[in-house]
């Protein structure tokens, strides 16, 4: 396999974009990433993309994104893992450069989510559950992740501070990101107290509906002479693993498993432990996840996810900075796009140029993207060179 | 909702029909063509017996269109004494008395109403042994 | 890039499935394509699906099927190009042994289209097409391959006659292949009298809605040592190649610029002249569709592909036959697993293992499988070795 | 239909705005952020003239739910003299009078009723020039 280094990033500010088509809004991103990047052309794309069938009722992205981007002929191809599409458009335009297939390959993901009211996206999101033994029953997102929450509360003794300070602590990183969509900041009792959706998660523990794109530029590591605009950033590792697609087939409603697995594996790629991560960008669509996640992935002991929120552990300045970008919470989830807006936040941080939420010294950064109540997770971990 | 795919459901949902691995004893909830334990793929049709114990549970504030008037409702996840989990709603308890590790009987009921013709659909929920 | 054989196929019977749903339609052709192949175990997994978010309200599907087939926490990934979607998972298996990320690799495709009714499934396949400037104004999958039907009639005088001999041929092929949906014989009368869908394409010019899977077992070619059930496949082409996704905004309408450039970079690839090809399964989601691919693939100058047709050359006894599995008008078309099917066809031809329709002497075979009304297009060479 | 992205696309189908590359002048309907022809990024707003020929048709005789009540119905591609092509239906001509190389017009017409609320939705179809 061929060593790959991303050299250009892009997004545009995410939010409620009424004037903006999804194809649009893919192209914004998309060129950004390629002026970022300095190159003249791309020699192939991958888009992740959730539902852009129930969302706004067109396929084929592939198409439709190499059309509007004006690149000409180029393979283009549509990935699809729920909510962690963008991040298998990540994994597949590296293994795609590291085959040697082509060069210059450009990974972008995109959701435009308000063309449809509340209720079709709620429903367009529940077709990452188990649509026939979850959804059918009256299960909802909120609903599966606050039946984990529930477990993990009776386990381990998780609080619902705990869980409110993970949204704190995000949308305090997120307020220092120009282009998050809720940039306010919280408080512990704007969270409890907001709109109950799902005991114990109110309207303030979930990642809201967002339009949004973000893209990246990968080519193999020994052409970046070509594109010196920024230091540079290897891909070190990347994992990815399922799980079952309905919560309830699982041992331990405690745990994810495919991130475990997943994020076991980029590190054995990467050839680091978890002690050389200076910073993670995890999937916080609900503020159990994020706890949950920092577990799964090894950075807390099972159980200690909460207390270590609470303790300020993963803020910027913490012992393990997590989600400087203000994660899904606070930047906002576009769910095709969620995991590419991930990649961007970590290169950004080993650049160097992630302003007011720098962090100091960054070297190597992962990043986690989950689909459904983590029934698929990729992990990637990157390096500045 | 898909009226074909409802009606090919109805074994499991009206009747409780799992399977069961002839290999390794793993009970499959819907059936599967393949046991996930044991790589086996004969199955025995095996009516669960529909009591168990409640794992988790949620009451949902902010549901779907389908469910929209049955709001606040109660969805847990049961271990079947039979040794498979399930995903239901929880019914005729008060939703402050819900606890983990109760005990809770599967029955036939109404489970969502569809769009303007009102055609209902059924399934199982979780009522409480007292 | 590591040499990637075809180790094994599996397909079901194809048709209305109403008692089958997605996972199991999916299920079954997995496991008989690992059944001929002889693994004990796949290591990752690409589903080719269009649209199931449309057709049966569920997405997630590498979750969802990696938890049915029963293969633990493998990495499985759901990929979409419209009616392309399966050749575009062979690509990405083929890619992802070829990088040297894993070793035995599952390419399947599926659809299930029956769960919705005629005008569900119309709404679906239209997600192909440009939703805001081609199926607002009233345009249907049959109404676009009608106005190239009509500019390939005015241009080059190809006759109505010589459309309906591609749905008699492919027909006369589908009755011998036991796991087509429409195995029956037709007529050129009995096709030109069918009823009417769009001017000049009657029902009989169009392809089925179908249920149905394929599925197909790669590995590195270093290792067919260990599966020798029957003569080894390698991959030795694949090209991929975009078009707009409007119709109306090609230069030409009686060429396909994304399979002419698929076509020619697979054949590069293979060091292969078009006239070592032995035969070939092309996309004829409509009648003019195969005259228009075979054309464009090169196979007949332009405006040659009607008299071609009408000529038997593509018959399994002519100069290069085309669609010997029935192709997609009599073998059916579940979108996402038509790719798929026609790998399997190419697969069984090169082993000798066709039965009635086996063609001889069969050494290279090519599959060429298109999105949408030609914005997209994958073309695969296989050799058997 | 999808009312936001009806109201985005307004520009277009009610007052054929499209988009001249100022590099090129290539005419981008709908408009684009980058010119396929040149790669440059800005682009006038021009309105089409609207007249042009009709490169090829079909008629539809089954069509969408949306369009049920109007099959069979005329759609083609008109190659407008502005140097672009659209894809829109041929109305106020006899089905059997349509030919190749015929010259049409852009009219704003109700394009199709949109469910049971039957909210119209409108835009332009080709109408021949006599
Ligand atoms: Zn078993
Ligand atoms: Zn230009």
């Amino acid at each position: 396999m061929r060593d790959v280094a991303v050299i250009g990033v892009g997004m545009n500010k995410w939010g409620e974009l009424w004037d903006m088509s999804i194809r649009d809004i893919f192209t914004e991103a998309a060129l950004k990433a390629i002026d970022d990047s300095g190159v003249d052309h791309i020699d192939a794309m991958y888009i992740g993309c959730m539902s852009s069938g129930l969302f706004v009722g067109q396929e084929h992205l592939g198409s439709l994104m190499a059309d509007y981007l004006g690149q000409g002929n180029i393979p283009a191809s549509r990935v699809e893992s729920a909510c962690c599409s963008g991040g298998l458009a990540f994994r597949s335009a590296y293994m795609d450069v590291a085959s040697g297939m082509n060069d210059i390959v450009l990974a972008g993901g995109v959701e435009k989510m308000t063309d449809v009211g509340g209720d079709g996206a709620t429903y367009a999101l529940a077709t990452a559950a188990d649509g026939e033994y979850e959804v059918y029953n009256g299960a909802t997102f909120p609903g599966l992740y606050a039946l984990m929450a529930r477990a993990h509360m009776e386990r381990y003794g998780t609080t619902r501070k705990q869980l409110a300070e993970v949204a704190v602590k995000n949308h305090d990183n997120g307020s220092k990101n120009p282009l998050a969509q809720f940039p306010f900041k919280t408080t512990v009792d704007g969270v409890i107290n907001a709109v109950m959706v799902a005991d114990p998660l109110t309207l303030m523990d979930c990642s809201p509906i967002t339009d949004g794109a973000a893209a990246v530029i990968l080519c193999p590591a020994d052409m970046i002479g070509k594109y010196k605009n920024h230091p540079a950033v290897k891909i070190i590792g990347s994992g990815h693993a399922t799980d079952s697609i309905a919560l309830h087939s699982r041992d331990d409603f405690t745990s994810l498993k495919a991130t475990e697995i997943a994020g076991k594996k980029a590190l054995q790629m990467a050839g680091k432990k978890l002690s050389d991560i200076n910073l993670c960008e995890v999937h916080d669509c609900f503020t159990i996840a994020e706890i949950v996640v920092t577990e799964s992935l090894g950075f807390f002991e099972p159980g200690q996810g909460g207390p270590a929120a609470e303790a300020g552990d993963t803020r910027i300045d913490g012992k393990i900075p997590i989600n400087t970008s203000g994660g899904l919470k606070s930047k906002g989830h576009p769910v095709g796009a969620t995991g590419i807006a991930q990649i961007y936040e970590v290169v950004s941080q080993l650049r160097g140029e992630s302003g007011e939420r720098q962090i100091k010294n960054a070297k190597v950064g992962m990043a986690q993207n989950m689909g459904g109540s983590g029934g698929s997770t990729l992990v990637h971990i990157l390096e500045v060179i | 909702m898909f009226p074909s795919r409802y009606w090919r459901e109805i074994p499991h949902r009206y009747r409780l029909e799992a399977g069961k691995c002839t290999g390794c004893g793993f009970v499959a909830f819907p059936r599967r063509l393949v046991c996930p334990q044991c790589g086996q793929r004969e199955f025995e049709t095996f009516k669960l017996k529909g009591e168990g114990e409640l794992l988790t549970y949620t009451v949902i504030h902010v549901g779907p269109s389908a469910f929209v008037d049955d709001t606040p409702y109660a969805l847990g996840i049961v271990k079947m004494d039979d040794g498979v989990n399930i995903t239901a709603q929880i019914s005729d308890i008060g939703l402050d008395n819900i606890e983990v590790g109760g005990r809770y009987k599967i029955e036939f009921r109404k489970i969502q109403s569809d769009g303007h013709s009102g055609i209902h659909a059924y399934g199982y929920k979780f009522i409480p042994i007292r």
